[in-house]
């Protein structure tokens, strides 16, 4: 508060930093990578102050979702565009997991072996600068341009510092993530004339919220309602397309494995971390508040895809042998249980969707961080060629086993909270559902420790004759994720109550019986004749 | 005692361990052999002075008075009518007896260990484990919040975990670790399902009874906190469908726990790990949670009569199992181990009859005597050079009296005779007589569980250590040094005294575990769920009980120590034929398991691999297919010549001008 | 002074010979031939230009058409250039040889 | 008929223009002053000097600029009609003019080093493009048809002579010819359309031509016809499909500077005249021509960015992609009656393109060497290593062609499309949607290339130094399209007040 723009400066921080990069010649890498790193720091600090104020004031603002920091200006006054930024419990911790993971991201950038450093971290830190963006913009045009920008350094990064079978990879990435938010754009310019007509001439999430879309009744069932095919019900299709993809939900994560085991390992553990947070951020904040009519309608449908993201990654995980691809569907797995949390539209289970993107960015982090150390020491992916590396890594595997439990939703640690508050919220929309979620944490125990096991355990191989243990700047990452895993198990509460104080208003935007319901007309079949294209 | 001093010597509890564990495993393998075995040891002898000091506060407490729950702090805060858990601890006749054991026992195991694991480069590692588990079982047991009490009981199958996969170069270790682990999950998975439905259906006002109109609705209290369920138990409808299926759910996370069938096959396996954890965990205090868990659950099992009957079934059902598994197998570790399952579905009976009490003394002198045979069977690995097939053994009764004598104490004990198993047993097998579904069928069952535990437990003792050596390694096997040794006397010595003293004040009559903990069970208002048996029938039972066992060991006795009865030829009948093999082989479990799960899951996801992403991903091709298509289309029309670009002018001018006009005319 | 009567005819005249360049510039090759197709499309519109204008009576049209006809002069000077330089000695005279750049 | 008779006899050259005719054209007798001047000069300026040429017209177009700005202001929001009404002095004009001249000014700053490498330093390029220029000038604010006419053939020819400027290359003769003869053949058609309006409504002012036509309901069948003729013409002139045919082979052949020049500032001018007429003019016949023009502008955005897809040469994937975007700015021309943000758009559009575009060929100009010109991929394989802020610039202009946000092709794209949704017209903006998707593969494929290390067999193209010039351009036109995606207040406020000034204002 007082004045200053926190959000501007957290948002401005790496944008400058990557712009600082560009004076320092390309040979010093010492120098670029201290720089990046201090920058990555000193925006964790920067954002550590505005968590904190989150969590110790109030907020302001008497719209639906009230926010802090706000910081508001015309931006293009002719079509209502402005530069609204603001913070939630909702997007503070998200917030705190980007910078964070993005300083583990900096610290493991390889200083010798990549080529032209400067423009790597410069892109590192300008996607930094376009994540941190999405999760404060509170002005539908804005993050948009922030949620479109993101893919122009990933792009950069994956295509060029990607490993050999980068190219298909970044291709079907790209394909996906363009086609969805393309269609978002066009849901977004709905919304705005949708308001227009309503004589707000806007792209201000506060003011959209305000009036409402009209719902339209679905034709009943039982069990279910056939959705009707209104012009809000494309335009949530449209949004939710572009997050399913970013999330990725099953059958839309098909360019996530390819991509994760092409990927390089600081942008992975960025990636991984953050960016795929993003489609959940996105259901959370514009998803579900926008369009609570479609989303009621299309509930059986969202939580179904959820479920099967979460059996269907399980599944896959377990039949892999290449431990980044192991891991690739793990999160796939752990991102379902996200979904599964955030469409119960129950506050327990948002609440633990939150909890859990928290959690989960902690502990994918972790696990692509190990898989890279390993692969760095033995050279392979290939579970099937590892094994006995507990007896020449202690240290790693004390670590790596923390890591492994947290990913597996071992009570106590941090994954057990975000999964139990989903499940809980999960079954009192559909019981069987949390029966189901229950299924994918048996299967992940099982291929986590299929991994872990492999890799750890068993007699030592030829690969892993004779690698060395974590030297101390490895630990020095490790450590502070491993601390987490379990300070975040048996001390939640920080997390859970920020997250709490901003949840209830999401859940009543979420609440479909607020806002009027129409009866198909004329117009309204004529309205989808036009939308289609 | 007050609730902060309540969370004081809890705390500690706790925190010893803990320490103990951290130290050993992260500035143990610095600092060395010495250091890591008195950490591990003084933290656990600390635990268990405080645990004393929390038996004598509670044994002074008035009654009424003697239960305290505190809390350590807030775990989550959802905001009202969500999720909001704290850390509490209870402290009562039942943690503190529980707590007993655990640092009691588990001081004389780590005693014994400091011995067994001398040779082992791991030891610093092991202790770390051990400590943990310590750790986390005093955790499971302190838990007043269902999440907390997940918390313990998850941290429990991980130390276990860790501690079966001990030896983590051996496959068959790691895939017991694995399995034991996977089954543990399918616990917690239950009483978490369990406790949401308990969250969401717990409320201050009794439900109303079905087609009744009530005058105020049940208000909904949300919580978790076991205080608060236990309080309003009966919201959840007595014998109703809801509370009957909570009940199921936490007797599945039992049955996990302490491997009861179905989820029993982790047990043999996880005697993989080092005999000491076999003692510890695998026989005296974790896989006994289960019981504890339906014990401290009893308010809720007391309203699903039945659930507790499907329980009692599953425990007497568990013990003839096992004990019919145990006749045959040859591994000493694996029939101390299905014995060990085969008394634990004993007290699973008497919880599931509502004989909480009996259940907890079987426990407790179940405690003693299993962790004196697996002591014991330890040094006797050690003799004879980590060789654990009673085949290989014989004789040994010569070379290592001391050991001998108070394996002779525990079989005795565990078969029933004269010491500890003699009167928990007798004492639960009593309950049984009138209480249960359908007694006293369970009952007969039960003495005849009485008739196999005494020829399994002799026939080990048997082969064990009587008649010649049957090998090298056994002919000069020798005596365990001390510290090996003491903890095992003085286990012999509770097991052998540990019944009489404590049954000493009223012959058949309640006794005194009986006495200090049924203030816990009485449900308030009632009395006891389960009624004891009258004095004579009470005495009937006992000799009757008393006599089966006695048969048991002297067929046993004959049979493989006297050698003068062949059981082959009586087994060699048609109709019994089968049953050695089936014994020999756990009645094919595993195999059951392996093709009806464990390969169709992997066949599935082996099929998904082949055929899931790439029919998803499909569509992408086609899409490129069709735009290069396409491209090649556009760029095959630019011929480069003027007159070709000329005529598609005038083509489209043609096209245009005609449409347009055509649309005008339609127009009109 | 045109007559009611004539007009129609005049108009379609021109478009007759509007369409007979534009034909000629698709079927002939020598680019001198397609050039003077050229021409006479312009001049087609030359006539329709005069006729409107005459049958309005405004002057525009002529003014136009004189307009149209400088105009015409000028293309011809440069595309002469240009076609002379490009077809220089030793190359027939045919559109269709210019087909380097394709596709 | 003679209702339109009667409309002949209004009184028109009654009064003699004076100098406030002659205020409004301002800038363009400014820059034609220029060409005269430029013509003599060449004569007495040494060959070594030709440089002095390139500064020379530089100080024309930055004077012309300056008069174009200041008439921005003093033409005011209303604007006025010169020269009885065959030329405007509005904001649209002088929007145009500002875009066009910076555009030239900009050719003329990366020409000479290119030309010199080039070995075609002559003087009367200079001069051929201030003609263009001029024509452009003249296009941009003509309300007459004769002065559309004019105009056209004034900035064609010289285009056509430049195409063709390098005598000793087949290629650049080729490209020339092509030009010329399906130029002139364009222009019969858009003649014939012409002549067909001016015969059906009396009059070759717009003002007059709106006015007749808003008398009758749109349904005159030749009137229609003159309509589609006109725009065919037009079209043809901003490369829209499927009238484009000749741009990929032009843009190949012709010096890179010339396509530099004539990518950009030729489609500015044709859109400026093609909203006049269409959006303002004939406005009243749009239920008549709003269907060719949605045609035409699908057909380019599909055609352009498919086409584009499989290209290994970056001037023609350039063409196309310059054909993909004439079909997005037609979006906004296509919706652009009774919805101002269609025409803002548009004009948004145009100069985000002016800039993109420009910086997109102005790095193939800057980076063409003594031998061939920078064409083929394979020339620009390693470029970001060589050249990392050259392969930035150029990396930054594909995306902004490709529509990423940060750039000013983004808000471009972004404005049009809403114009679309605005007039309920969801179809094309998913046209636009679904296409430009396809176009990110075909831009960032280039980036990717430049990243690449050259193959072995070949040798490495010879990149000249980017040199102050060069750089200077690519730093312009970098922080143009920056700015245009950033501030998009800016330039959208001018498109706003151009398009609310438009003559003749019906």
């Amino acid at each position: 508060m007082n004045g200053f723009p926190w959000l501007t400066a957290i948002l401005l921080l790496p944008a400058a930093g990557a712009l600082i990069l560009q004076v320092i010649p390309g040979k010093a890498a010492d120098l670029i990578k201290g720089v990046t790193v201090m920058v990555a720091a000193a925006e964790v600090v920067l954002v550590a102050i505005v968590v904190h104020g989150v969590a110790t004031t109030s907020a302001i603002g008497g719209g639906p979702l009230p926010m802090h920091y706000v910081e508001q200006a015309s931006w293009i006054p002719a079509i209502g565009a402005s530069y609204h930024l603001g913070v939630d419990g909702v997007s503070a911790w998200i917030l705190a997991l980007n910078a964070g993971v993005f300083l583990l991201g900096a610290l493991v950038v390889p200083r010798r072996s990549t080529e032209r450093l400067k423009l790597f971290c410069g892109l590192m830190l300008l996607a930094e600068a376009a994540t941190t963006g999405v999760l404060i913009s509170l002005d539908l045009l804005l993050f948009y341009v922030f949620w479109e920008g993101m893919l122009i350094p990933l792009y950069f990064l994956l295509a060029f510092y990607g490993n050999e079978n980068r190219g298909r990879a970044t291709l079907k990435f790209v394909i996906y993530t363009v086609a969805g938010s393309l269609l978002m754009l066009l849901a977004i310019l709905y919304l705005h004339f949708q308001a227009l007509a309503g004589g707000h001439n806007t792209f201000d999430l506060e003011v959209l919220l305000q009036n409402p879309l009209p719902v339209q009744t679905g034709v009943a069932l039982p069990f279910t309602t056939i959705p009707t095919l209104s012009p809000a019900m494309f335009a949530f299709l449209a949004f939710a397309l572009a997050f399913a993809i970013k999330l990725p939900m099953v059958p839309f994560h098909t360019w996530l494995p390819d991509l994760y085991e092409s990927a390089p390992a600081p942008v992975l553990v960025f990636f991984a971390g953050v960016v795929s947070k993003m489609g959940a951020y996105g259901f959370i904040r514009f998803g579900i508040t926008l369009f609570s009519g479609p989303v009621h309608q299309l509930q059986p449908l969202l939580v179904a895809l959820a479920i099967l993201s979460i059996l269907y990654g399980a599944m896959m995980a377990l039949s892999q042998t290449d431990l980044k691809r192991i891991v690739a569907y793990a999160s796939i797995s752990h991102l379902g249980f996200i979904a599964l949390g955030i469409f119960s539209l129950d506050q327990n289970g948002i609440d633990g969707a939150v909890i859990q993107i928290l959690n989960h960015g902690i502990i994918i982090a972790g696990l692509f961080l190990v898989v890279g150390v390993v692969e760095a020491r033995t050279g392979t992916r290939d579970i099937r060629e590892l094994g006995g590396l507990q007896k020449r890594m202690p240290w790693l595997y004390v670590f790596f086993l923390v890591i492994t439990l947290g990913a597996l939703g071992l009570p106590g640690t941090n994954g057990f909270v975000g999964e139990v508050t989903i499940m809980l919220g999960a079954f009192q929309y559909f019981w069987l559902l949390a029966v189901l979620a229950g299924l994918g944490v048996l299967l992940a125990s099982w291929y986590m420790l299929r991994m872990h096991q492999g890799m750890m355990h068993g007699p030592v191989r030829a690969v892993t004759e004779k690698v060395q243990d974590l030297r101390f700047r490895e630990g020095l990452v490790l450590a502070p994720l491993a601390v987490l895993i379990v300070l975040l198990g048996v001390f939640p509460h920080p997390v859970g109550t920020v997250a709490a104080q901003a949840v209830p208003g999401y859940v009543t935007l979420a609440d479909a019986s607020q806002h009027p319901v129409v009866v198909p007309t004329v117009a309204h079949v004529s309205a989808l004749t036009e939308v289609e294209p | 005692m007050n609730a902060s001093t309540a969370a004081l010597l809890a705390g500690l509890v706790l925190l010893f361990p803990l320490a103990g564990s951290a130290l050993c495993g992260l500035i143990g393998p610095v600092l060395g052999r010495r250091f890591v075995n008195l950490a591990g040891t003084l933290s656990i002898g600390a635990a268990f002075v405080v645990t004393l000091v929390i038996f004598v506060q509670v044994l002074g407490a008035a009654s009424g008075h003697q239960s305290t729950t505190a809390t350590l702090w807030n775990w989550l805060n959802l905001g009202p009518g969500n999720l909001n858990v704290s850390v509490d601890i209870t402290i009562d006749q039942l943690s503190v007896l529980m707590l007993l054991v655990i640092t009691g026992v588990g001081l004389l195991i780590h005693v014994y260990s400091v011995g067994y694991m001398e040779h082992d480069p791991g030891a610093a590692r092991f202790f770390s484990y051990m400590n943990f588990f310590i750790f986390s079982m005093a955790l499971l047991v302190l838990a007043a919040n269902m999440v907390i009490l997940i918390i313990g009981w998850a941290a429990v199958a991980l130390s276990s975990y860790l501690l079966i996969g001990f030896w983590y170069e051996r496959e068959s270790a790691v895939l017991a670790a694995r399995k034991a682990f996977i089954t543990q999950v399918i616990g917690d998975v239950a009483l978490v399902i369990a406790a949401i439905l308990i969250f969401v259906n717990l409320s201050a006002v009794p439900a109303c009874p079905p087609n009744e109109k009530c005058a105020g609705l049940p208000q909904a209290l949300h919580t978790l906190s076991l205080p608060q369920i236990f309080a309003h138990a009966s919201s959840l409808g007595v014998g109703s469908p809801l509370i009957t299926l909570i009940c199921i759910l936490l007797a599945v996370g039992a049955f996990a726990k302490s491997a009861q069938f179905p989820l029993h096959t982790w047990l043999p396996d996880a005697m993989e790990g080092p005999t000491p954890v076999s003692a510890l965990i695998h026989a005296a205090t974790m896989v006994t949670a289960g019981v504890y868990l339906i014990a401290r659950f009893h308010s809720l099992f007391d309203l699903a009569p039945i659930a507790s009957g499907m329980v009692a079934c599953v425990g007497m059902g568990t013990a003839v199992m096992a004990g019919f598994i145990a006749l045959s197998q040859v591994d000493i570790k694996r029939v101390i181990a299905y014995s060990t399952m085969s008394q634990i579905g004993l007290m699973i009976f008497a919880v599931g009859i509502g004989a909480y009490a009996a259940g907890m003394y079987q426990f407790l002198l179940h405690a003693f005597f299993k962790a004196l045979l697996f002591l014991a069977a330890g040094n006797v690995i050690h003799a004879v050079h980590d060789e654990q097939d009673i085949r290989e053994m014989g004789g040994l009764d010569s070379r290592m009296r001391v050991t001998a004598w108070c394996f002779l104490v525990g079989s005795l004990a565990l078969a029933g005779f004269l010491f500890a198993g003699m009167f928990s047993k007798e004492d639960l097998l009593g309950f049984g007589m009138i209480n249960g579904p359908g007694s006293p069928a369970l009952y007969i069952v039960g003495i005849g569980v009485n008739v196999l535990t005494g020829l399994y437990a002799f026939r080990l003792y048997g082969t064990t250590f009587r008649g010649e050596p049957r090998s090298e390694a056994a002919r000069n096997a020798h005596e365990s040094k001390a510290v090996m040794l003491w903890p095992v006397v003085i286990l012999a010595g509770l097991s052998a005294l540990a019944g009489w003293i404590l049954q000493w004040p009223v012959a058949f009559g309640p006794h005194l575990i009986d006495a200090f903990l049924n203030p816990v069970f009485t449900s308030p208002g009632s009395g006891p769920i389960a009624k004891a048996p009258q004095l004579w029938p009470g005495v009937l039972g006992f000799v009757i009980g008393l006599t089966c066992s006695l048969i048991g060991i002297a067929i046993a006795l004959r049979i493989w120590v006297r050698h003068d009865l062949d059981p082959s030829r009586a087994l060699a009948r048609p109709g019994l034929r089968l049953l050695p093999r089936l014994s020999f082989n756990k009645l094919y479990f595993d195999e059951l398991y392996d093709t009806l799960l464990v390969r169709p899951t992997r066949a599935l996801g082996r099929g998904l691999r082949r055929v899931g992403d790439p029919v998803m991903d499909s569509w992408i091709k086609g899409v490129s297919d069709v735009a290069t298509d396409f491209s090649s289309v556009f760029r095959s029309v630019q011929t480069g010549l003027i007159r070709d670009y000329a005529s598609y002018m005038v083509l489209f001018v043609v096209i245009f001008t005609i449409g347009v006009m055509l649309a005008a005319g339609l127009a009109r | 002074m045109l007559s009611q009567a004539m007009f129609p005819w005049l108009l379609l005249t021109a478009a007759f010979l509007f369409t007979l360049g534009a034909l000629g510039v698709l079927i002939r090759r020598n680019p001198l031939v397609v050039f003077m197709c050229i021409e006479l499309m312009l001049n087609a519109v030359n006539l329709a230009l005069v006729g409107y204008s005459s049958y309005l009576n405004s002057e525009e049209g002529q003014v136009f058409a004189f307009m149209v006809i400088v105009v015409a002069a000028a293309e011809v000077v440069v595309g002469l250039g240009l076609l002379t330089r490009v077809f220089s000695i030793g190359r027939e005279l045919d559109v269709d040889d210019l087909d380097e750049m394709k596709q | 008929m003679r209702t339109v008779n009667a409309l002949a006899a209004l009184p028109l050259a009654t009064a003699t223009p004076g100098w406030r005719d002659l205020v409004g054209l301002l800038p363009e007798l400014i820059a034609a002053g220029g060409f005269l001047a430029l013509m003599l000069l060449d004569l007495v300026v040494p060959p070594a000097r030709r440089t002095w040429l390139a500064v020379f017209s530089g100080a024309v177009l930055v004077g012309a600029l300056a008069v174009s700005v200041w008439g921005w202001y003093d033409a005011g929001s209303a604007g006025r009609s010169v020269f009885f009404g065959a030329f405007a002095y509005d904001r649209l004009a002088e929007f145009a003019n500002c875009v066009i001249l910076v555009t030239t000014l900009l050719t003329v700053v990366i020409s000479p080093g290119y030309l010199n490498r080039r070995r075609l330093h002559h003087g009367e390029y200079y001069s051929l493009l201030m003609a263009a220029t001029v024509g452009m000038m003249l296009l941009a604010g003509a309300t007459s048809l004769m002065v559309i006419f004019l105009a056209i053939e004034l900035l064609s020819i010289s285009l056509y002579i430049l195409s063709g400027f390098s005598r000793q290359e087949e290629r650049s003769q080729e490209a020339a010819v092509k030009y010329l003869l399906l130029g002139s053949f364009a222009s019969a058609f858009l003649l014939f359309g012409m002549a067909l309006v001016y015969g059906e409504t009396g009059h070759t002012q717009l003002a007059q031509i709106a006015e007749a036509m808003s008398r009758s309901l749109p349904v005159d069948p030749l009137l229609v016809g003159g309509i589609i003729l006109m725009f065919v013409g037009l079209a043809f002139k901003v490369s829209a499909a499927p009238f484009h045919a000749w741009t990929p082979d032009v843009y190949q052949g012709a010096p890179t500077s010339v396509t530099t020049f004539m990518s950009v500032a030729t489609k500015v001018a044709a859109f400026i005249v093609i909203i006049r007429l269409f959006d303002d003019a004939f406005a009243s016949y749009y239920s008549r021509w709003s269907a060719v023009v949605i045609a035409v502008a699908i057909l380019s955005m599909v055609v352009g960015n498919l086409a584009a897809l499989t290209q290994n040469s970056i001037k023609r994937m350039l063409a196309y992609s310059g054909i993909a975007q004439a079909g997005y700015i037609l979006i906004g021309v296509a919706v652009g009656v009774g919805i101002p943000l269609g025409v803002q758009g548009a004009l948004y559009y145009l100069a985000a393109y002016a800039f993109t575009n420009l910086g997109a060929f102005a790095v193939v100009t800057v980076m063409s060497g003594q031998g061939e010109d920078l064409d083929s991929y394979d020339h620009l394989r390693g470029l970001w290593r060589r050249r990392p802020y050259v392969a930035a610039a150029l990396a930054f202009f594909l995306l902004s062609l490709a529509g990423f946000p940060f750039t000013a092709g983004f808000f471009g794209k972004f404005l049009v499309f809403a114009a679309a949704i605005q007039a309920h017209n969801v179809a094309l903006a998913l046209w636009g949607i679904g296409t430009s998707a396809v176009s990110v593969f075909y831009y960032l494929r280039v980036t990717l290339i430049m990243f690449q290390r050259p193959k072995e067999d070949a040798p490495a193209y010879e990149w000249p130094r980017t040199g102050l010039a060069g750089s200077a351009v690519l730093l312009v036109t970098a922080a143009g399209t920056l700015v245009l995606g950033v501030f998009v207040v800016l330039v959208l406020t001018v498109a706003t007040m151009a398009q609310a000034g438009t003559l003749p204002g019906t």
